[in-house]
């Protein structure tokens, strides 16, 4: 695993950086961040196994210091398109969990009102416009939203930008390459962002990818192309907000890799018998989740007593998520065809299974 | 009323629009300086600039989630894609993204952008360039899909198109761009959904859309002088599909003919047959026939290709059939 | 006869034809090291290793091209794509390559491949990942389009696919991979469009495939204790599509019902319904009904999946409705 | 148009290389086969104004050194796939004219029996294995035609090999980027070789690519890419079977790039108004044709007389070729569903347009 284990060569922080110069206000609300989406992802595994959430169910189990990281680089004002495996950007990105929660539960209460499920969270209010389940399928959209920014304001340093995550699996599928181009040449305000995993589904970056150093593909497109260490969500900021504010203020698009492991299989179903012993073993050395607590101790930022009172806070939280979905009410079948259009029109079709499409009219 | 080519009636469309809302752009290959594949865009790319007449790289996919993306965020997006043929590329992002966001993610955000390709054969463009696929899309809840067969209703549809809050197929054609008719001066906005009763008939309803009205308008026209009388339905627009129009014409009728461009089996005449099942099978005289395209990879050959393509001879041909079954006398 | 899995069958047809013909190779996404998404290849990586069981990048219209090029130099590529709804990437390799390059080329080099993917919903994946869309390809001239409701069909399906010199869409079904069914041993070789009869009955014809045959026959065997004599018709091929079968079947019962997982709309119902109002016209007694999924994008959450979706209840309900419609007694 | 105009900065030969060590044979081969391609092209258009060629037709005139370049690479058992401007290529990969001409003209002659028209050519025989009209669409084929060979044969200089012709404009599209990271991956025995004649229809280089400079697109997958004056046929030729020759040896796929001019419009239909007067002037300055003659006639390798002899045997040979397809019979409706299906099946469709699916039985 050479190009995946090489050691991050480009990003605005070096390896291993300590985060002492960060007001530990900041530092203590990334593990509060960190902490939440673990405890949820957790969670949600249960409550897949208790079936109250069905479908596909795709964890950020040891990516959470690439989510918190990238999403403290956002403003408000800016767009975030993912992939699927998209509950920690949401909770991240601000949206309350009890309605991320529902959503997964499918209730009517949930961000997407039930009808999206775990792969399909989105929010117009925080901007997160997507989580998608087609791979690459963001990738494009995104493109375009940033070229709507582009008709709609001007570069600078208060312009909003767009961010595209996806996989590393998904930088060999052609939505990729167009999408970049599009972005290239239309001097587009969007940062596409390589969660590099090392794995698609089982299929590591090196099976799958003629340059497995991803960051280097932006180089089709004359794109700056970098790479960071996922595991240190500072630095992910940082090379986050440097790509964001390049796309701002001089409309130039990027494209940043995070180099991060997951701790479980693909979705929850996946039990990962391809993976060898050393693999599990080497993303669990990594878990960002502990490294940062221990971090953050060790530089006296918090103590072992505001830590577990972050956990317990998480812990709490994720608990009324939980029962806040369970208590919100399930949409019925008379809802179907609610969001069928948004410009109603004549004829929309509206029959249920079984009833005819052309009424009867018998013959007298 | 001024009397206009379906392409200039798409053309003078497309610059009413763009001057009335500057959310609407265009995008796609070669509209700008090229001026189109076949030239519908026209002078617009001196008229508004390049950003609203956009020229886009060969990449449908890309171009076409592009406009989604921009429709999400409010744009108005009319996209071009050279023809029907190329939109394979393109089609999940119109069917899996498109057609979806606004359902699947609870109503949150409309994608109100049009998509624009001609169909057809009969070009001698051979097998991947000549395909009616519009039965995919008419097929697919999320997309509206619209298929003018005159110069006004190019005009009247384009125009509800753009103004629609969803995803709209709008399916020209190739062997109609040239062709005349009246267009009514002022803003015309067609409501999607209905269908037309283009032409009033006692015996026998044809039921069309795209070429195939003109085709079957031409073809009532001379069984007229027969005595025989034709009723022509113009669908307009496939997906919603206004049964209600057809089956009420055949209540009348009691005899149907569907005629399309496209390959029979699992074509649109299949559903339109489907529903007269449903809507009139009362007052059915004779089965409902279809008139539609032979199913090969249509050949690049001059004699195959009319062979394979269904013309005004084989509706006659299949419309006499349906008379003489039923025993019809003038 | 041993009774297996529809997984099993599919699994053990895979490794016959391997090792029967080293001409034929599998590949597509994590069916090697994963064993694929569901599980249809598993244990074969190991034992034909890396070159015959070839794990590819998320690149489906990439490999699925490649399956075809390597098809035209004589090899008979088996791909999986992990579901219907992402054979959307790949369409434009599929439709304007594989069903072209035989019929637009002349005849000079015939497509040997398969497609294997599983459609259907009702496992809450949500719009994109619960389509039916086979109706897309069952109208394209070129593709052959099978779709075994058996674990039996399924090897018989299968064989027949690998050995057939044309491109062949071999739809699976998420909700069958774990139904069991007697399979007999040996070489067992379908014959391609064909269908076929699964229960006679003599009231009222169900027409259906894939996951609604399993319902059908369910239903059938249920309302046969009531007195009623339902006949059920396994399409098994969906191009070419045996009219003849369903027609037969419905000349005896004079009552019809299509059965599908599909959209309504210009879904396989419609080609069932036109092609009985052509063949069967004259014995209807009520018109073909047809029992299909609403047409909004599926939802996730479960109550709607389920009121989106036709289940054996809206069957049972249909066939009443036309057996009183048409004043049946037992 | 400085990328485009940038100097040849890789291939096996300096640009304006003298073709001096060539035997004459060689070159006035060379020659004979661009003066017949000019003569074909220039005939096809006057066929398509008298309405013998119908849809659409795309010539190579102004390509001629690159198509004779690359044909001339190319050994007897290596397989070709080229886009839909492809006359050049079957006439040089050894197609008889006439069988083109009659494939133009829909004869059952013809080399695609008329079913594909000038975008389709085809031959088993020669190994051209199509004439594609999809941008890219011709490339994820020839890439399985690769993967087929490595699991036919093993490498070595005698292997067979694949060559991938395209545009410039397709380095844009998904297709691309997936086949050229398969190759990559699976090492397979192929060249993609763009032919970058500046201008998709009317859409420059620079307007639709991010990296211009098309030959380092193969940089995102390690593949080595490399750029050759198009006008030049022995450079050609060089960097070509280099290339090729890492494909059979190494299965190294490689990425060439063939800098070359359109003189025309992108289709006989095609004005080309949107050309400037400038480019066109460059374009004709840069004619290979003229260029190759006037530089054999001062090399010596020809003679003014044996020029024009070469020139009215191509002349001569069009001729006949336009005499074979004008006397050739076309396909008759009967044979409508000749190639239906390779394997013959039950119910196979064979209505004709108006004949009902089913057949009807009326109850008696
Ligand atoms: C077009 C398409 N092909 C295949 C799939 C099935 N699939 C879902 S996730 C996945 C792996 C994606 O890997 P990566 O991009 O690395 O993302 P990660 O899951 O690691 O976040 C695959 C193959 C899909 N959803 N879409
Ligand atoms: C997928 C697709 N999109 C669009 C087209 C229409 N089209 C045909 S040729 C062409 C330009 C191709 O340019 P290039 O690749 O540079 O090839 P050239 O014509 O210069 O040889 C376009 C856009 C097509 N055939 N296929
Ligand atoms: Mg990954
Ligand atoms: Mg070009």
């Amino acid at each position: 695993m050479t190009d995946q284990a090489a050691p991050v060569t480009a990003g605005s922080q070096a390896a291993g950086s300590f985060p002492g110069d960060e007001p530990p206000e900041v530092l203590i609300g990334y593990y509060r961040e960190m902490v939440l989406i673990r405890k949820f992802e957790l969670t949600a595994d249960q409550m897949y196994k208790r079936a109250k959430i069905g479908g596909y169910c795709h964890l950020n189990l040891g990516e959470e210091a690439t989510v918190v990281g990238l999403m403290a680089a956002l403003q408000e004002k800016d767009y975030l398109f993912t992939n699927y495996r998209d509950h920690g950007y949401a909770l991240s990105r601000g949206m309350d969990p009890g309605r991320v929660m529902a959503e997964l539960f499918g209730k009517s209460t949930g961000v997407a009102k039930g009808r999206g499920g775990s792969m399909h969270l989105f929010d117009t209010k925080t901007r997160m416009l997507g989580g998608y389940g087609i791979v690459g399928g963001q990738l494009p959209p995104a493109t375009g939203a940033a070229l709507a920014l582009t008709l709609h304001g001007k570069p600078g340093p208060d312009a909003e930008a767009v961010m595209c995550q996806m996989g590393d699996g998904t930088t060999n599928i052609g939505a990729f390459h167009e999408s970049l181009n599009l972005a290239a040449i239309w001097n587009l305000p969007i940062v596409y962002v390589i969660v590099n995993n090392r794995l698609g589904m089982g299929t590591t970056v090196e099976a799958a990818s003629g340059e497995p150093l991803l960051y280097k593909r932006g180089a089709s497109y004359r794109m700056p192309g970098e790479r960071v260490d996922g595991n240190d969500v500072v630095a992910v900021r940082e090379a986050a907000q440097a790509a964001l504010d390049r796309a701002r203020v001089d409309r130039q698009p990027g494209l940043l890799e995070v180099m991060s492991f997951r701790l479980r299989g693909h979705s929850v179903v996946d039990p990962a018998r391809y993976r060898s012993a050393a693999d599990v073993e080497e993303a669990q050395a990594a878990d960002p989740v502990p490294a940062f607590r221990a971090q953050l101790l060790s530089a006296g930022v918090f103590t072992e007593e505001q830590a577990v009172q972050i956990e317990d806070d998480a812990t709490e939280k994720v608990a009324s998520a939980v029962a806040f979905a369970d208590s919100s009410p399930a949409p019925t079948p008379d809802e179907l065809f609610d969001f069928a259009y948004a410009t109603p029109v004549a004829n929309a079709p509206q029959a249920l299974p079984g009833q005819p499409a052309a009424a009867r009219e018998p013959r007298l | 009323m001024p009397t206009t080519s379906y392409r200039q009636a798409l053309n003078d469309t497309l610059r009413a629009e763009l001057t009335r809302d500057e959310n609407v752009f265009l995008l796609g290959e070669e509209i700008g300086i090229f001026e189109g594949s076949y030239k519908i865009t026209a002078g617009l790319l001196k008229e508004f600039g390049p950003e609203r007449v956009r020229d886009t790289p060969i990449a449908e996919e890309g171009f076409v989630g592009a406009a989604i993306g921009a429709a999400m965020l409010g744009m108005r997006p009319v996209v071009e894609i050279m023809t029907l043929n190329f939109s394979l590329v393109a089609i999940d992002q119109i069917v899996n993204h498109a057609a979806k966001i606004y359902g699947m993610f609870g109503g949150q955000t409309p994608v109100p952008m049009v998509i624009r390709f001609p169909g057809g054969g009969g070009q001698q463009l051979a097998a991947t360039h000549s395909q009616n696929l519009e039965v995919w899309y008419a097929h697919v809840p999320g997309l509206k899909v619209v298929a003018p067969s005159t110069p006004a209703d190019a005009k009247a549809l384009l125009t509800a198109a753009i103004r629609d809050d969803d995803p709209v197929i709008f399916l020209e054609n190739l062997s109609l761009y040239n062709t005349k008719g009246e267009v009514p001066d002022g803003e015309q906005i067609a409501e999607i959904g209905k269908a037309a009763v283009v032409k009033e008939g006692t015996d026998l309803t044809v039921i069309t859309y795209s070429r195939g009205t003109v085709i079957a308008l031409e073809t009532a026209r001379q069984l007229e002088d027969e005595g025989i009388s034709v009723e022509v339905v113009d669908l307009r627009s496939l997906r919603p599909l206004d049964r209600e129009t057809f089956c009420a014409s055949v209540r009348k009728t009691s005899r149907a003919v569907v005629l399309e461009d496209d390959w029979l089996s699992y074509g649109i005449g299949a559903e339109i047959s489907a529903s007269l099942m449903e809507g009139a099978f009362d007052y059915l005289d004779a089965p409902v026939r279809r008139v539609a395209a032979a199913e090969v990879p249509l050949p690049y050959a001059k004699a195959l290709e009319v062979a394979a393509l269904p013309d005004a001879s084989d509706l006659v041909r299949v419309i006499r059939e349906v008379l003489d079954d039923t025993s019809f006398s003038r």
